[in-house]
């Protein structure tokens, strides 16, 4: 059953973020986006991570997408794009980077170090008398990740005010659109 | 009070035109024509009274004992060289400041009358006491380091003075010049000092002295040479003589005090002081002797044909102390000092005279334009004849003895090539000084305005400009845009008489004329070579008490000797005689000079030797200073630093053309990135 | 068959992997600053799934706490980012990444 | 001996001044100026509490304060003054009031930063003269630069922009590689003793047994770069021309009065005692460059045109003198070193006075703008006449004493060199006589005619460098005796950590430390005396 799942969904995921990457429309990526984000959701939940899933649909399908189609929308930007490339190299380059970083990747994970290393003690997935599976996770966030989870919430206080500074309107008129009356 | 006592007093003989120079530096202006002048003479007169009594002190001591050091204070503790500001008193440089003060006087006492009118007088007479207070504390210093400060001292209160008039283009390259050629002597004076103290770690006189005696020949051979540096700087022998002529630029009575009578002799007063280092070189000596001898004559064949009358007496001025210097190399100290002293009356008188004479002429120096002016100036004309007889070393006037006695000491110190020289070289003395005489006093008068008119013509030159310039002549003093000295091969200048005819000058400068001419008849008595009259030997034996100088051993042979040198001289003033007997017959023309022709050129130009030197100057020698200054510091050095940064700014540029803006260039530099940090981990991190 | 075939956390790490190397082409080729947004989204994703994998491989529930972190991230970098986009396109009405280039050196 | 900590005072006082400056209201510039005279005024007050309360018969540093500062790098806070820092520190004091006082009317604009800067410079090298921790001595080492950028930048003429980059970058250039070689000296002594320390006394009394041949050389030549760009030795000196030229006058006098002295004061602090061989052996390197320096500046100097260049090369020559007598190697030598830099602030800082003074009144430095200025500004010319002088080294003034021990020291030790650089006395009076009379001789015309003489704050402000000039001329022995001690030190030191042996004039007996004084406590440099 996990096995006929994860390749449903593997698949998904994969084919749909290609789709984010090849779409020509903004709104379309948008779309696959929310796609692979819900395949991955679903992957999770194979790997016992029923709260780390839920958040992924409800922060990223839900809030971060939205986010993004609203900005598409605000700035009419849903047009298709132009895939010429206007920069040599840089498709080629990019393809073979990536081609490169996968198979780095891939050999490493197939190696000792990166599998074979012993974790920390701490609150495992099963066992012990640690309950649910929230219960774990918020068992060692709010004792081992303490810290940085204050921290977090410093850096979302600083992104909220920073988006809402960069945001507002200045009272600036913005450049005038070039026109044929104007251009030199 | 003993006489010792007294002797410890001795630092009050400079400290009296010193504290006279700091109060006419403050107050000068305030104080104002004459009266600065007179606060300046009354301090030099008290100091003249006060060496008296320092002479008296040690005249009533044994001879033995006619030496004192009064220490006042440490000035240089350094490691174990401890140098004290401390006085000498002793029969040497008690002389000299019998000289200093009492020449000085005079001096001071004509200058305020040649310098009434100027409006800088307060500043002029502050000089002349600091050049005094420096001339006492060189001759007074118990140490070598002390008489480089007084050394030092009339140094800068000769180039002050020379450019005192600094408006003229003439006086402020003098002065220069005077400075920087008195530096190179310096250095060997320096030298000198460096290897006393590295040899013997003291600079004191007496124990220096004391220490030449066992030290080896090479070293007492370097002091007494590198000594003899700074004297050749500072007394104008060859090679660094140039300077001299040039100095005439300042005020006459500069001239008399600075440049004949009293500055010029302190490298004679050196070469005494440090006699125990020449005594035990006889190399040096020889070269001291040769040098002088050389300089006498060369010196006084360059007189010959100056048409400038202060240049003549700067020339003699040369030739003289090369007569000095003459008799220092033959061990003749006392003889060379004896010259000193004649020399400085004589010559005091002489330019005394001459500045008399410019003083009835509108400045003007210009031999060949004058004539026939003892009618109008009677007592120059007078005491400049006497003095005229002293240098040309006629009997009984003082310049017979005291020449006589340098000759003499040369020939009976076997040193006939020297004696040689010095006698051919009274021809000149004789011929130079008639002519400037005969030019002078007698002839024709060539100042008139027939002449003028003439001369207009061949100068091409206009006569004074009318009332404007004389608003800035008054102002000032003197006129800046007239530049007074006469070099050979100029044509002759205009006369300069401001439409009245020459006269002679007020008392107060005529005065001391007289009494320096008075000086010069009976100067001699202080040392005529009879027995019982040579005073100034036995004055001087202490202090070069070891050098025992020659003595004629008959009286048939000193007089033969001295009918050698008056006839040579005599030959001199007859040549000069046949030549210029009328003076001038036009000012343009000299016979003399048209008899000699090409050797007359050269001769006239002192040998080309100054005008080589500033050739090189300002050819080689600058064109070094350039290229240092030009391809290597601003060129190399410079450029070396300065590319460097271009070399960084270069790079940058180029580098620059990375940051092109492009984000998603950046991009694939992060990707680079990361894929080569994965191979670092595939490749290392996973041993 | 089937059964006999698990899916070890090695297919998930290729499987992230693979997620990453996507998000990193479409970062890199893509020039709609909205688009390349969503890819580091993508390669974001790929790191959770990471985490994930590994704490079900080392049975330690530090990986999923870390996703949350992750997750904040992402979403400040989000809100900011899309913040920023609209501050530029108010001004300049371009789209594209290769328009932005008033820093370049 | 009172606990009062005098020396953290003296570097104290004009940083609090500078502070002070800062958060006064910028409106009333006389309040300010009034403020930036009184805390530099104290600052001298100090300084001649200090001279009278230093003990000449001392040979190890006085007053010396130790506290703990950076532990975890074993820098400490360690001031104390010795013979050869307590004239740069009385130097450095009277300079800055004086600098102040000729910047009342020009530069006029923003009198605030002005004082702000200059309070803060003369913090800087108070703290360079007296700190003994080498970290410590580096950070004011660095500190120095900023308030000088700012000077030059911010009241300099024409071209201070570059000058003021120039500055920065030639000196910064050379201190890197200082610090490089501080850390590098402190580590090796930390891997040899155990001991991380940079204690200058702790280093001096181990570096010269610790350290091998070749590291000592490459260490001393690190600490040469920094010294020797500042002293400025050729062929690193170009950055001083322009600096000059462009400075405000305050900032040229203080320049040439006292920075220029931090690369001497650094090679006779620091190299002597951490690099003994490589003292001794470089010896000859380091004279031919002073000697160079000597003839070079001064033929260099009598090509300028721009009277501030012929004064900043003079600088050149003059500390050529200073470089010689260092590594005469001789006590003497030493003492002329010493002197010269207690003479030259005198009078190059006066020469810079006047040369501003001319400035403000003809607004150029170029000689063809000038001539005749006798006639109209007498009393200027006197003085400046009197600087001249005693520049050149006239007997009587201050330059004299220091130029002829040094030289007196070389011969007595290298003749040849001695001999060379007595050739720069005859350069220095072409050069200096060449300017006067092209600026003060010959016939004034134009503007030259009518320029005011001085007024009475100007006599103020040279009278009083003039005057210590001809005192230390006529009375050197106030400063020999202070110094000389600490010389002493030196040689000994030299001596007994190395095979060098002082050459000295005939009949000396060997150099010793006053009685009671071991070899081993001399080596120590003092540690733990009070």
């Amino acid at each position: 059953m996990t096995v006929v799942l994860f390749f449903i969904f593997g698949g998904l995921t994969l084919g749909a973020a290609l789709g984010v990457v090849l779409a020509r429309n903004p709104v379309h990526s948008a779309l696959f986006l929310v796609l692979t984000l819900v395949s991955v959701a679903v992957l999770f939940l194979l790997q016992d991570a029923q709260l780390v899933a839920a958040v992924q649909i409800i922060v990223y399908a839900g809030a971060i997408v939205v986010l993004f189609l609203f900005v598409i929308m605000l700035l009419g930007v849903d047009r298709p794009e132009n895939f010429d490339e206007p920069l040599r190299f840089q498709r080629p380059v990019a393809l073979g980077l990536g081609a490169v970083v996968l198979a780095e990747i891939l050999f490493l994970a197939g190696h000792r170090w990166a599998t074979g290393a012993k974790t920390a003690h701490g609150v495992g997935l099963t066992g012990g008398h640690f309950g649910s599976n929230i219960e774990r996770v918020a068992r060692v966030m709010f004792t081992d990740f303490l810290w940085p989870f204050q921290v977090t919430a410093v850096l979302l206080v600083i992104a909220v005010v920073g988006s809402v500074v960069l945001a507002r309107r200045s009272g600036e008129r913005p450049d005038p659109i070039p026109t044929e009356e104007s251009a030199p | 009070m003993n006489a010792r006592d007294l002797l410890g007093l001795a630092g009050i003989i400079p400290l009296l035109p010193l504290v006279g120079a700091a109060l006419l530096m403050a107050f000068g202006r305030r104080l104002g024509s004459p009266r600065a002048g007179w606060l300046a003479t009354g301090l030099m007169a008290v100091a003249f009274a006060w060496s008296v009594v320092e002479f008296a002190a040690l005249l009533s001591l044994p001879p033995g004992a006619r030496s004192h050091v009064s220490i006042i204070f440490t000035w240089l503790p350094a490691d174990q060289l401890h140098v004290n500001v401390g006085f000498l008193a002793d029969p040497l440089s008690i002389t000299w400041c019998l000289l200093v003060t009492g020449v000085g006087m005079l001096i001071h006492l004509y200058a305020i009358g040649y310098m009434r009118g100027d409006p800088n007088v307060g500043r002029f007479f502050a000089y002349f006491n600091l050049f005094a207070a420096s001339m006492l504390i060189l001759v007074l210093a118990s140490n070598y380091l002390l008489t480089f400060l007084g050394w030092e001292g009339v140094g800068l209160c000769s180039y002050l003075l020379i450019s005192f008039w600094f408006e003229r283009s003439t006086a402020a390259l003098g002065g220069k010049k005077a400075f920087i050629y008195n530096r190179v002597g310096d250095f060997g004076f320096m030298l000198a000092m460096f290897l006393l103290i590295a040899q013997f770690g003291t600079l004191d006189y007496g124990a220096t002295g004391h220490a030449a005696l066992h030290a080896s020949g090479g070293i007492t051979t370097a002091v007494a040479l590198l000594l003899f540096l700074g004297c050749v700087g500072k007394s104008a022998q060859i090679p660094l003589f140039p300077w001299l002529t040039d100095a005439m630029e300042g005020p006459t009575p500069v001239s008399a005090l600075i440049h004949a009578a009293t500055m010029v002799t302190a490298g004679v007063f050196l070469i005494c002081r440090a006699h125990p280092f020449f005594d035990a070189s006889h190399s040096a000596m020889t070269v001291v002797g040769w040098i002088g001898a050389a300089t006498a004559l060369l010196a006084g064949t360059m007189a010959v044909l100056q048409p400038d009358l202060k240049r003549v007496l700067a020339y003699s001025t040369i030739s003289q102390l090369g007569y000095m210097f003459l008799a220092l190399g033959t061990g003749a100290y006392t003889a060379a000092v004896f010259f000193v002293l004649m020399h400085a009356f004589y010559k005091a008188c002489l330019f005394l005279g001459a500045g008399s004479v410019l003083h009835a002429n509108g400045e003007n120096q210009d031999m060949r334009v004058m004539g026939a002016l003892r009618r109008f100036m009677p007592f120059t004309a007078g005491a400049m004849v006497v003095a005229w007889l002293a240098i040309a070393g006629v009997p009984p006037f003082a310049g017979f003895w005291s020449k006589d006695g340098v000759l003499e000491a040369a020939y009976l110190h076997h040193d006939y090539g020297i004696w040689a020289v010095g006698v051919v070289a009274t021809i000149m003395t004789g011929l130079y000084m008639t002519r400037l005489i005969l030019l002078t006093f007698f002839g024709t008068e060539h100042w008139r305005p027939s002449d003028t008119a003439a001369m207009a013509a061949v100068t091409g030159g206009s006569d004074d400009e009318p009332d404007g310039h004389a608003d800035i002549e008054a102002e000032l003093g003197y006129d800046p845009d007239y530049l007074p000295t006469v070099v050979y091969g100029e044509p002759p200048r205009t006369p300069r008489l401001h439409d009245h005819e020459p006269h002679e000058s007020p008392g107060l400068i005529v005065l001391p004329i007289v009494t320096l001419a008075l000086l010069a008849i009976v100067g001699g008595l202080v040392n005529i070579p009879l027995h019982g009259f040579t005073h100034l030997d036995s004055w001087l034996e202490p202090v070069f008490r070891g050098v025992t100088p020659p003595v004629a051993e008959t009286f048939a042979g000193a007089a033969a000797l001295s009918a050698t040198a008056l006839g040579f001289g005599v030959v001199g003033i007859i040549v000069a005689f046949v030549f210029y007997r009328r003076g001038l017959p036009s000012p343009a023309d000299d016979p003399l000079r048209a008899r000699l022709g090409v050797v007359g050129n050269v001769v006239g130009h002192g040998y080309y030797y100054d005008d080589a030197i500033s050739k090189a100057v300002d050819g080689p020698v600058r064109a070094f200073g350039t290229f240092l200054d030009r391809d290597v510091d601003q060129r190399v050095i410079d450029g070396a630093v300065n590319g460097i940064g271009h070399l960084v700014r270069r790079a940058a540029e180029g580098l620059r053309r990375a940051q092109d803006g492009l984000v998603r260039r950046y991009a694939i530099g992060i990707a680079l990135g990361a894929a080569a940090l994965l191979l670092f981990f595939l490749a290392y991190a996973g041993r | 068959m089937i059964g006999a075939f698990t899916i070890t956390p090695s297919y998930y790490l290729v499987l992230a992997a693979v997620l990453f190397g996507i998000g990193a082409v479409g970062l890199l080729v893509r020039r709609n600053v909205l688009v390349m947004f969503m890819c580091v989204e993508l390669m974001l994703n790929a790191v959770n799934l990471t985490f994930v994998a590994f704490a079900k491989a080392l049975n330690d529930i530090a990986g999923q706490v870390l996703v949350f972190f992750t997750l904040v991230v992402a979403a400040a970098e989000v809100a900011v980012g899309l913040a920023i986009i609209v501050a530029i396109f108010r001004r300049r009405r371009a789209a594209t990444a290769d328009d932005l280039r008033t820093l370049e050196g | 001996m009172t606990d009062f900590p005098i020396l953290s005072a003296i570097i104290a006082t004009p940083l609090i001044g500078a502070v002070v400056v800062v958060l006064l209201p910028g409106r009333r510039p006389e309040v300010i100026k009034a403020v930036g005279y009184g805390f530099s005024v104290a600052t001298l007050g100090l300084a001649c509490w200090l001279l009278a309360d230093f003990s000449t018969k001392k040979v190890f540093f006085q007053f010396v304060e130790s506290r703990p500062w950076l532990p975890s790098i074993g820098s400490r806070y360690i001031v104390g003054v010795d013979g050869i820092s307590l004239f740069m520190i009385l130097a450095t004091a009277l300079l800055i009031p004086i600098g102040l006082l000729a910047s009342q009317r020009y530069p006029a604009q923003r009198p605030k930063a002005f004082t702000a800067w200059f309070l803060l410079l003369e913090f800087s090298l108070m703290g360079i003269f007296l700190s003994l921790d080498l970290i410590i001595f580096f950070l004011f080492w660095e500190i120095l630069l900023v308030p000088m950028y700012f000077l030059i930048q911010g009241w300099g003429h024409e071209r201070r922009q570059y000058a003021a980059t120039k500055f920065f970058i030639y000196t910064a250039a050379g201190s890197s590689l200082m610090l490089a070689c501080t850390l590098i000296l402190g580590f090796i002594h930390q891997s040899d003793t155990g001991v991380l320390s940079f204690d200058y006394r702790v280093l001096a009394a181990w570096s010269w047994h610790g350290l091998s041949g070749t590291t000592e050389v490459l260490l001393f030549l690190g600490f040469l770069a920094a010294f020797a760009i500042k002293v400025p030795l050729v062929p690193f000196h170009t950055w001083l021309a322009d600096v000059h030229t462009e400075a405000p006058t305050a900032g040229s006098v203080v320049l040439a009065g006292v920075i220029l002295k931090m690369g001497a004061y650094g090679l006779l602090r620091f190299s002597f005692e951490l690099f003994p061989h490589a003292s001794v052996d470089l010896a000859p390197l380091l004279l031919t460059l002073g000697v160079i320096g000597i003839l070079y500046g001064a033929i260099v100097a009598a090509m300028q045109k721009n009277l501030k260049r012929i004064i900043a090369y003079s600088s050149i020559a003059h500390m050529g003198f200073v470089i010689v007598g260092i590594f005469s190697l001789t006590v003497i030598g030493l003492d002329g070193a010493v002197f010269t830099m207690i003479s030259h602030p005198l009078t190059t800082g006066a020469l810079f006075l006047l040369v501003g003074m001319l400035y403000e009144r003809r607004h150029s430095y170029q000689l063809e703008d000038y001539g005749g200025i006798w006639r109209s500004a007498p009393i200027l010319t006197a003085m400046f006449l009197a600087a001249m002088f005693a520049g050149i080294g006239l007997p009587g003034f201050s330059g004299f004493i220091g130029e002829f021990l040094s030289l007196a020291g070389t011969f007595v030790s290298r003749r040849p060199w001695a001999v060379a650089g007595a050739v720069g006395v005859i350069l220095a009076a072409v050069y200096m006589l060449w300017a006067f009379q092209r600026t003060f001789m010959g016939k004034p015309s134009g503007i030259n005619l009518k320029l005011p003489d001085v007024s009475l704050r100007e006599v103020m402000v040279v009278a009083p460098l003039l005057a210590l000039s001809l005192f230390l001329g006529l009375y050197p022995k106030l400063a020999i005796e202070r110094i000389e001690p600490s010389l002493k030190r030196s040689i000994v030191n030299l001596e007994l950590k190395t095979h060098f042996r002082e050459k000295r004039p005939k009949g000396y007996a060997p150099t010793k430390l006053p009685g009671g004084v071991s070899d081993t406590q001399s080596i120590q440099l003092g540690r733990g005396a009070p």
